[in-house]
């Protein structure tokens, strides 16, 4: 089960997360998983499936459905030493613990003048796309990308997927996973070495002349798919990818929007106050003669999510929705 | 204390009255059963999509429950709510479109087999946060307390529900203030892979209503005669003023979680046990023992349940799905096609 | 206590909200207001003082600490065909209580397919200024702007205090209220008839010509402060005032940019992902032929709020900070 | 069972050090009062700014359980911590530096009243969402659980706290997982302005809390002998593995809940009542009955309380404030002054 470090071979991204996971309790004592059906159950999509048998229950933690206490516990249990890695299962739930995030552990260090670093790494499933409706499909990665203290990291490849977790828990800071659900079941090939993925900086996942295409976690794929589609008309496309949502590496999107001179931001949350705007409002702010056309976005419709098809693939960003932002820049 | 014990048992005005009655507990359990079952063939054809959460087994606490409740009095539900939607009356039809994703949907296809509603019939719903209901049926209670209105509020949840903040808060609030609210808490021994053992450092959990001071007991969820009395009692004493009550029904749900689940969880032998209790089995053997259920009847049961589930299926196959034009009808109560909120 | 509506007098922005209480209760017996505090003690800051008195404990419903609780017993109260006024205290509560926010009372009437209205109305107290520390000082605004479903208004003047809270009883939707902290003790004229105040449109608070300020609530007073100590340099600058800040009156906005040529949006939250990126992106986007300047945000600093009073001074927008930026724009 | 039977007395070597204990307790409660004292002075000179809650009438609670813990334990607390952080050993020049906003404050001055902090004495705050440190302290605990330190977190909260649902879903964690924590519930009647019996549906906390299966009891908070048995009680339990310990602790805040607080829903002779019990003049009417305290010493230990306050303030007043320039030092780890995260 899982890519070996070994030599490059087939994997998918959930497998690669637990390969992270897997070498992470492996090479320190102090990490341990906790979250809702972790251990048993083997995580609600699979993530964890079989670490319980290595590490035993202590150190894969099942917990009751009680968000707040156990998010906060991982707080606690950060600031005595130990690495926990604590699930919420998804970023839905996650609003239980909010407080806890937002008013511990992204501030006791601050509020103690330097003297509680609070080495916590929070993992969750975000987005839509599977029909589960309005209470199962937020993106709200943006929210948390607007705190200070903490760290925001959205793995979207095979590589993030297993290299990310390692540097999360080498930062002395918060750092918050968000995995896509429709990313777990993608497969491909994996690098032989296991290497730690930068968390500083954003990823240029395409290269392109014409328009810059900015997006991060379950939306890369559409937004190459829109990268390919817009080459095949002969605009050529760069396809940045943010990677790291807090702090922000605004440099390489402007970097890219000085080459291409027209952006266009792809962002599954609602349009109104989504990380989208930030990004937006940056380009726009720092690059402002840069600019050719408007920053455009492409984000998911301001309406809670419906359960039925149509309705849900309309209310997301699509690869055909993505091309016209494209269009609408160059033309 | 046996459940059956506990409860007390209605006082019906002749024998075959009540062997009526018990026909339609029967009638109510088989309906939600092979709808149910029809569920799982459409989920595999993938006709039905998204998160969908099987009642079989535990029919007898929807069914029980809702013999308490007349149309005045609301219902709050969870994700695992077909059992709940079907008791409380809203057709099958209705029901299925919605899992189809048809506008004729009791949600108008934009819930889903966790977000089943219907104003009409005082159903609020079908929530998929773990908890998320209670406070709300707190709010529907309030209304009728402030208003001196004798409706009951049902809230059902699950055991792991009771370990969320939402439920605590909710049980202060409603024994502080008296609220004519019902708690159903289906202890089904699981939260999604983790045993009530595992979850609970207490694992009766009518013991630990019992302490917010509110009326709190135990009863057997694989008998529907037995939920529907301790419900009727239930019931009488909020309307009579006495404040909100806590019925723990113990029961088992005899599928996965959810259909992704492979329920790794749990041993074969232990479900088994389980099944032995079935509540439709074990209201059938009662029913026959006293001779008020022949084959034929039988049959005839069956077949009127399947007609309804084909017809709820071949009408949810031919309802329209909503154009993508109007998606953004109902954000907010003046938002149109054009515009959202 | 409190202003009549029969002439004008002077009168505290605490006060006029009171008034506006009073006249809901007076006006309509489905109205009550809920939340910790609020009979007995009078609220957290004195709001509903004397409230108690006139319309009893059962609908000036002091509450235990409960936050997901009472406001859930808010939105199921107005499902039932009730107005609930639910106060919670300050919007750092409100974290613990955003699940109901936003997966029910935003979420219901969509996922219902339109049949379930919730016609609550929640007002909170926001902001800092008053050395409350981290946990107390949180402007959290630009996050619940983010919901569908929901209108949020933000009263900077005594009239929107007097006046936002009869329409926002109107709506058949969700509103949340956001009351400064800063502003209570604000004491002005208000003019006689107690007016319903427009919940759609944004205002010019003070009309210029070369630079538009576009701010919001407890941010006002600075702004239009600084565009005072602009005039004295000859600098003539418009400052609007959002009001609502969902569904955003974006034309207001634009339209005044489209006089000036050049914004600054000020904004106490934190700078990353807040209200502003969204306003600044917005003008960007829709106005970029327009600006002679790249959009200028001042924000609030990205950490936790110190207590330290000179800290905290320069962890908020001042009105220094927004000449500074208004020159920034026109030099 | 009255709360001097439930508790058990220790078995010092002699009546000296009976006594001379007795004086240590006397002492840092005195400390914490006259601490106070001037706190309210200062905040009138506006020298100390934003929201201050007092604990004066509490200080038994703070000085019983602190008596119980070692320096290896951990503490975590609310915004009402003065006396918390004094009875921990934070010295008075810490925390007075701290409410006037200096960098030589225990948490230089980012905290103020509300987050006092000293990592090196396991103070882990100073807590102003009402629960918000609850669920922090099962992780402390955790740590030492899963490494096998016999280490107490002890985790200071008030009635209030008790109504949100963090505390709730803490309480079972922690029974179900064992844990070594002690939970201290400070019941001094009233959550803000709202008494005890407007805000809990069930007013006795221990009962509430024993139905977790956690050992549980109440103590009188106004007596800091009994304050102080109870906790070594809990302490010795929780050392041994027995898991978590509750302890309500019956007590009662002389002052308004914080300087802008009128304290208009509570009426004179209400307090009245309570001052009568006063803790440390009840621990003075002990001593002086037992010959264990006389003028000359108590004069003596005022003298050494207020030199300490004096020289607190005179050093806060000179302590230098941080300059703008390091802001968002502390954002991060790495964040420097020029930088946030
Ligand atoms: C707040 C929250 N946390 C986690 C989940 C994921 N989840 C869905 S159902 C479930 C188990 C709930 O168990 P229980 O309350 O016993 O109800 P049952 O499914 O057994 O009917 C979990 C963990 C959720 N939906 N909401
Ligand atoms: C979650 C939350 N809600 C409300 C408040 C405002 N508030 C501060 S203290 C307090 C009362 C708390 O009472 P209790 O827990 O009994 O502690 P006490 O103040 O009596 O020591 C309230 C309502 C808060 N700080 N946090
Ligand atoms: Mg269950
Ligand atoms: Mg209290």
């Amino acid at each position: 089960m899982g890519a070996g470090p070994a030599k490059e071979s087939k994997t998918t991204y959930r497998e690669a997360l637990r390969e992270a996971l897997r070498d992470a309790l492996r090479a320190d004592d102090r990490v341990f998983l906790m979250g809702e059906d972790v251990g048993r159950y083997g995580g609600c999509f699979g993530v964890s499936l079989g670490l319980l048998e290595e590490f035993g229950p202590d150190r894969i933690r099942d917990t009751p459905l009680s968000e707040s206490a156990f998010v906060g516990a991982g707080i606690g249990a950060a600031l005595s030493g130990m690495r926990p890695i604590v699930e919420i299962m998804t970023v839905n739930f996650s609003l239980l613990a909010l407080d806890q995030i937002l008013n511990n552990a992204a501030t006791l260090l601050h509020m103690s003048g330097g003297q509680l670093p609070v080495p916590l790494v929070i993992r969750m499933t975000t987005g839509a796309g599977r029909q589960l409706a309005a209470q199962h499909s937020h993106s709200l990665e943006g929210w948390y990308a607007h705190i200070p203290g903490i760290r925001v990291v959205a793995p979207a490849t095979i590589e993030d997927a297993r290299g990310m977790l390692a540097p999360a828990l080498a930062d002395p800071d918060p750092v918050l996973i968000f995995e896509h659900g429709g990313l777990y079941n993608v497969s491909g090939d994996l690098g032989p070495a296991a290497a730690p993925a930068d968390l500083d900086h954003a990823a240029v996942r395409r290269p392109g002349t014409d328009v810059s295409l900015i997006t991060y976690g379950g939306s890369l794929p559409k937004t190459l798919g829109a990268a390919d589609e817009l080459a095949a008309e002969d605009i050529s496309a760069e396809v940045v990818d943010l990677r790291t949502l807090r702090p922000l590496d605004i440099e390489t999107v402007t970097a890219s929007v000085a080459r291409t001179h027209r952006a266009v931001v792809v962002d599954e949350g609602w349009r109104t106050g989504s990380l989208a705007a930030e990004v937006s409002a940056r380009i726009a702010e720092e690059s402002l003669y840069e600019l050719d056309a408007p920053v455009e976005r492409v984000c998911g419709a301001e309406c809670p999510m419906p359960y039925a098809r149509r309705l849900e693939e309309a209310a997301l960003p699509q690869t055909a929705g993505i091309v016209a932002a494209a269009h609408r820049t160059v033309d | 204390m046996s459940p059956a014990r506990q409860t007390r048992a209605r006082r019906p005005s002749s024998r075959t009255a009540e062997a009526g009655h018990r026909g339609d507990l029967l009638h109510a359990m088989l309906r939600i059963r092979r709808f149910e079952e029809r569920c799982v063939e459409l989920y595999s054809a993938a006709k039905i999509r998204g998160f969908v959460h099987l009642y079989i087994g535990e029919e007898a606490v929807a069914v029980g429950v809702s013999e308490a409740l007349t149309p005045d009095d609301a219902v709050v539900s969870t994700y695992r709510e077909h059992g709940h939607a079907l008791a409380r009356g809203i057709p099958a039809e209705a029901v299925m479109a919605e899992m189809y994703g048809r506008t004729t949907g009791c949600s108008g296809g934009r819930g889903g087999s966790m977000h089943l509603f219907d104003a009409s019939r005082r159903f609020y719903g079908g929530n998929a946060i773990v908890a998320g209901g209670i406070p709300l049926a707190a709010g529907l209670a309030l209304a009728d307390h402030m208003r001196a209105a004798h409706r009951v509020t049902c809230c059902f949840f699950g055991d792991g529900a009771f370990a969320e903040g939402a439920f605590h808060e909710t049980a202060n609030l409603a024994a502080l203030w008296g609220l004519p609210l019902l708690f159903v808490c289906e202890n089904n021994r699981y939260a999604m892979g983790t045993a009530l053992e595992r979850h609970e450092a207490q694992t009766d959990l009518a013991l630990r209503a019992a302490s917010y001071g509110m009326a709190a007991w135990a009863v057997d969820g694989m008998d529907v005669e037995a939920v529907e009395a301790a419900a009727h009692r239930a019931a009488e004493g909020i309307r009579a003023g006495a404040g909100p009550y806590f019925l723990e029904l113990r029961t088992y749900r005899f599928r996965a979680h959810s259909m992704y689940d492979p329920d790794r969880y749990r041993g074969k032998t232990e479900i088994e046990r389980w099944k032995a209790q079935d509540p439709i089995e074990r209201l059938m053997d009662r029913m026959r023992e006293r001779g008020e259920l022949g084959d034929k009847a039988l049959t005839r049961l069956e077949r009127e349940v399947v007609d309804e589930v084909d017809h709820a299926v071949e009408t949810a196959e031919k309802a329209p799905e909503e154009p993508t034009e109007t998606l953004l009808r109902h954000v907010t109560s003046t938002s149109t096609s054009a515009e959202g909120s």
